[in-house]
């Protein structure tokens, strides 16, 4: 009962009343309500994940799983940034001040650590997608060709030496430049990909969506069915 | 500068270097600066979440005076009984830490699953399938204001590239004969606009490269200017 | 596997990848040492969002979101900046607000870099506020949609919103006159058309990073009446900007500058995308995988 | 009659009586108008999905095609057997709550069958830790009826980090030494699909892709041998686990999928009469069909 019926009986009123206040009027409340209920879930959910990765990493260390000693530096750097932000350490502004106001300790750990943190994990990519293209998109097949056709217009079209390739054409077969074929690329051949791409998505979403609703679907509360 | 401006722009110099050696291969440097990373973000998720979410949202909401001391401006408001409801949710998701009253967790998830499927069926209705639809019908004839073959051959472009690339999407029929030569034409289309995404994800990934040169370059030129 | 040595472009084929990574660090740093910048042209799907604010009478307001975090700062920040600067000196009201936490810091740098150094007369609750973080993702504009305040309660300094001049009239999401969605992935400016420009019918406008580009064409123009992409885009706006307030010239360029780099790593990777190909079919891998 | 409580359907039909029975009095009158031609598509496309999902799982068959990835996928496993190396497998890096990383596991399933009969190795890292438990589960019943139960060894599918880049730092790594024959990537990916792919081409591996997340498609299309294209892997997973429930609303989804063809084809043709002809009634008929698939403002 508790395991499955309850949790199932919960999400389908929930999901019916939301379908409900889209469609008929007098239910702005029902709507901001659950609204805000899932908003505040989801603040806790990240206490839960703080929590999760306390527990696992404190599990590493002490089975002394390979690795643990960096798991030290995962925990210290937890607290550490927990204990600045929960209790706004260094504030100049007290209690009612921001909690990343500058000058605190919550703010030492964002400008020093996180910001450069993953700001360069995700200039690493710079590198590795001028590495794959180089050692990976080759034009092995019409479709591979296309792809890689499409991408170099794009690239040179996006920049102002596009422009300047392609100056020479004269005037009435201007629209073959490569700015203008990025751009028509942009607008009709992507755009139709792509729709074509968020309308099946869509459609998976509202049917996976109804059968949740439903109570059909429920490989979200984890496990084998009944 | 002073000094703790100067410290933050070493730290993080430092540790964007530790993170660049990832390049020449992996080593304690990285791995390092790689759990210095997991232990201070999601710290800093749940921090925010606390003081921006929680104390106004729920405790600010279900007992103003709870939070006077953080939020004096809101301590008179009257309190809503209702955000019990939630609060006892919150408690409900955190039982997953509990071993023994792990499965209690089941009712926040529903929650948060039932709200996300009734809103996700609606506007997913709404915005990416019937608008879609609604955008795609198109005169295939254009004019401006005389007969234009450019623009015409644009709209035919959308409409039968969407149309097609729909029927690459088809399942539940063989793609042989006529139906298969469509299928065909729009995994044809799918490939331009993924050769479209993949240009646009090179764009993007070279901007963050600069922004994060732009800093190390601040760092070389302004870090050896000590303090004093 | 080819064995070992082999000719020239089986040679080219296998170059270590470190030497890559050497051409592109350089194809950035030295442009960007060199201060090398091109001129920008702002194209129709940028220049409608400009010419969008330019048309909003003084005190429309207009919701500006921040969400990104420190990754793709370098992209999404010169957009909002320049957003910023040209909502306030049309003197509109500025709502800003981020659903990323990590969008925070990027609402205090706006308030530093653009707000108290280039518009200091603003007063902060009257023409502009910073309305901060809520934790939801998309639950948070479903919850603003029917009741803003409800979903805002304070400002990020604290102060009721409700006691805020410029939240004076305000219910629900139906009330704003556009929302600028900056972001980077999820949330963001997908989840403000399905779940605010749509259903409150509010005109939404979109700079997103690069990667996210692409899949937000389908939605322009009735979903979504402009989009800047990447750092291009941001560029462009600047253009728009620039061309026609010369004052923010030396403040609002950051894009134009980047671009530089931009342009010149674009063509090694190009280069590579050719010589790859080229050792492909010249070399023996192209020859051993027919045989596979 | 505890089955009557755990029946999903008769469950649903409770609840949806008492709401209805408390709401339709004052819900009557207070539908939304402009939300009508909604209504109207989510009873069409919602029905048509529900009317093929209930028919699918009292047992009648429907076609899937059969997806070319299929075979590629028992090709490369029989490779990796000759070659003596091992099979990559790789559900994506997100958790089970998303849709892709519960169509990755379902593929795994079959090809840890054929694993198993080709007495293969299959190794698999994950990127959470239910994701490896349910692997692990997954596996083991695979192993089992293929009649190999002696030949699984769960110690070859294990959680590594969450932390993003520390795991493709630690996949990268296995794949440079290790050198896997094949590499199966399915379930949802980020940035880390172009290092994957890119590793794995590097090492003359046999690549074989499905995600449903558009960016990172580019990137497994152009360096893995076959990819599976979003709605593609869903298909795959329906198709190789013959679950009524994902084959009934597939068919549902193709539905859908005609439903808006057909209305997208018959609009452009009726506005482009309209706009030719300067017919009045083509005009109004054909505005009409557009509004069907526009938002009304108030």
């Amino acid at each position: 009962m508790i395991r499955v019926t309850l949790p199932v009986l919960i999400t389908s009123v929930v999901g019916f009343l939301l379908v409900i206040a889209f469609f008929f009027r007098g239910f702005d409340r029902v709507n901001s309500d659950l609204s805000e209920y899932f908003n505040i879930i989801a603040a806790v959910a990240f206490i839960l994940g703080g929590g999760n990765l306390l527990r696992m990493h404190l599990d590493k260390v002490q089975r002394r799983r390979p690795g643990w000693p960096y798991s030290i530096v995962t925990v210290i750097a937890f607290l550490f940034t927990l204990i600045a932000g929960l209790f706004k350490v260094g504030n100049s502004q007290g209690w009612t001040g921001p909690v990343e106001a500058q000058g605190s300790w919550f703010n030492f750990a964002y400008d020093a650590m996180f910001n450069p943190l993953q700001a360069t994990m995700f200039s690493l990519l710079a590198f590795f997608v001028a590495s794959a293209s180089y050692r990976a998109f080759r034009a092995r097949n019409v479709e591979a060709t296309l792809l890689l056709v499409a991408a170099l217009i794009i690239l040179l079209g996006r920049t102002f030496v596009g422009g300047v390739l392609t100056s020479w054409l004269p005037q009435p077969l201007q629209f073959l430049s490569i700015p203008n074929l990025s751009n028509w690329i942009m607008s009709t051949v992507n755009l139709a990909g792509a729709r074509a791409i968020i309308i099946g998505i869509g459609l998976g979403v509202i049917s996976t969506s109804l059968k949740i609703i439903l109570g059909i679907e429920r490989s979200y509360l984890g496990g084998r069915e009944s | 500068m002073t000094l703790g401006p100067w410290l933050e722009m070493w730290v993080g110099a430092l540790l964007t270097l530790m993170i660049l050696s990832f390049l020449y291969r992996d080593n304690p440097f990285y791995r390092f600066a790689e759990h210095l990373f997991v232990g201070v973000s999601a710290a800093y998720w749940m921090v925010e979440a606390f003081w921006t979410t929680l104390i106004p949202n729920l405790f600010g909401k279900l007992y103003p005076p709870m939070v006077a001391f953080v939020l004096p401006a809101l301590a008179k408001n009257p309190p809503q009984i209702s955000r019990i409801i939630p609060l006892l949710f919150g408690v409900l998701l955190l039982l997953r830490l509990v071993p023994r009253f792990a499965h209690w967790s089941r009712m926040a998830m529903a929650l948060a699953i039932g709200f996300s499927a009734g809103t996700n069926l609606v506007r997913y209705l709404e915005s990416d399938f019937t608008s879609q639809i609604g955008q795609s019908i198109r005169p295939l004839v254009v004019t401006q204001p005389g007969f234009s073959l450019g623009g015409t051959f644009s709209a035919l472009v959308v409409v039968l590239g969407t149309l097609s690339g729909l029927v690459y999407f088809f399942f539940s029929r063989e793609h042989k004969g006529a139906f298969g030569r469509v299928s065909r034409f729009g995994i044809y289309v799918l490939m331009v606009s993924f050769g479209a995404a993949f240009g646009y994800t090179v764009m993007a990934r070279i901007s963050l490269l600069t922004g994060r040169m732009e800093i190390l370059g601040r760092w070389i030129t302004h870090g050896f200017q000590f303090p004093g | 596997m080819s064995p070992a040595g082999g000719s020239l472009f089986d040679r080219i084929g296998r170059v270590d990848r470190r030497w890559i990574y050497v051409a592109i660090a350089l194809a950035v740093i030295i442009p960007l040492m060199a201060k090398l910048t091109f001129p920008v042209i702002t194209t129709p799907i940028v220049q409608n969002i400009f010419d969008k604010l330019d048309s909003l009478p003084e005190g429309s307001r207009v919701i500006l979101t921040a969400d990104f975090g420190p990754s793709t700062v370098p992209e999404n920040m010169p957009m909002i900046q320049a957003v910023l600067r040209h909502a306030l000196h049309k003197k509109l009201k500025v709502y800003l607000l981020t659903l990323w936490a990590t969008g925070i810091p990027q609402l205090d740098l706006l308030e530093k870099n653009v707000l108290a150094a280039d518009f200091p007369d603003r007063v902060a609750g009257t023409d502009w506020v910073n309305l901060g973080y809520k934790a939801g993702n998309q639950g948070v504009i479903n919850s603003a949609f029917s009741d803003f305040p409800g979903a805002f309660p304070v400002d990020s300094k604290g102060h009721d919103v409700r006691t805020l001049p410029i939240m004076a009239g305000i219910k629900r999401l139906a009330d704003f006159n556009l929302i600028v969605g900056i972001g980077s992935g999820f949330p963001g400016v997908k989840e403000w058309i399905q779940f605010g420009g749509d259903p409150a019918h509010v005109p939404v406008a979109a700079g997103v990073t690069a990667v996210e580009a692409p899949l937000l064409y389908p939605y322009y123009p009735r979903q979504l009446l402009g989009l800047m992409g990447g750092l291009q885009g941001a560029a462009e706006y600047e253009a728009a900007l620039v061309k026609r307030y010369p004052e923010y010239q030396s403040r609002s360029e950051e894009a134009i500058k980047r671009m530089g780099p931009q342009t010149v790593a674009h063509l090694v990777i190009i280069a590579f995308i050719v010589l790859g190909n080229i050792a492909f079919f010249a070399g023996g891998e192209f020859k051993g995988r027919k045989r596979a | 009659m505890r089955q009557t409580w755990k029946n999903p359907r008769s469950l649903f039909a409770l609840v949806i009586f008492v709401l209805l029975l408390v709401l339709a009095p004052r819900a009557l009158h207070q539908f939304d108008r402009r939300h009508a031609n909604l209504f109207v598509v989510l009873l069409i496309v919602g029905g048509a999905i529900l009317f093929y999902t209930f028919r699918a799982q009292r047992g009648v068959k429907y076609f899937i095609r059969k997806i070319p990835g299929i075979a590629a996928i028992e090709e490369a496993v029989g490779r990796a057997t000759e070659m003596g190396r091992p099979v990559l497998y790789v559900a994506g890096t997100q958790d089970l709550d998303n849709v892709q990383t519960v169509a990755g596991i379902t593929i795994l399933s079959s090809v840890a069958k054929r694993i198993a009969d080709y007495d293969a190795h299959l190794e698999m890292p994950t990127s959470r830790s239910l994701v490896m438990t349910t692997a692990r589960e997954t596996v083991k019943e695979s192993y089992l009826s293929a009649g190999r139960p002696d030949a699984y060894n769960e110690e070859h599918i294990y959680y590594v980090t969450d932390e993003q880049f520390g795991f493709v730092a630690y996949v990268n790594g296995y794949m440079v030494r290790q050198r896997p024959a094949t590499c199966i990537y399915m379930g949802a990916f980020f940035a880390e699909s172009l290092i994957f792919a890119e590793t794995g081409h590097s090492i003359g591996a046999v690549q074989i892709a499905g995600t449903a997340m558009p960016q990172q498609l580019p990137f497994f299309v152009a360096a893995c041998d076959y990819t599976l294209i979003g709605e593609e892997l869903f298909a795959t997973s329906a198709y190789l686990s013959q679950d009524p429930k994902l084959i009934g609303s597939l068919r549902g989804q193709d539905f859908g999928k005609a439903f808006a063809m057909f209305f997208i084809l018959l609009g452009s043709i009726l506005t482009t009469l309209a706009f030719l002809s300067k017919s009045d009634a083509l005009a109004q008929v054909s505005q009409w069909v557009q509004g069907l698939f526009t938002i009304k403002s108030s």
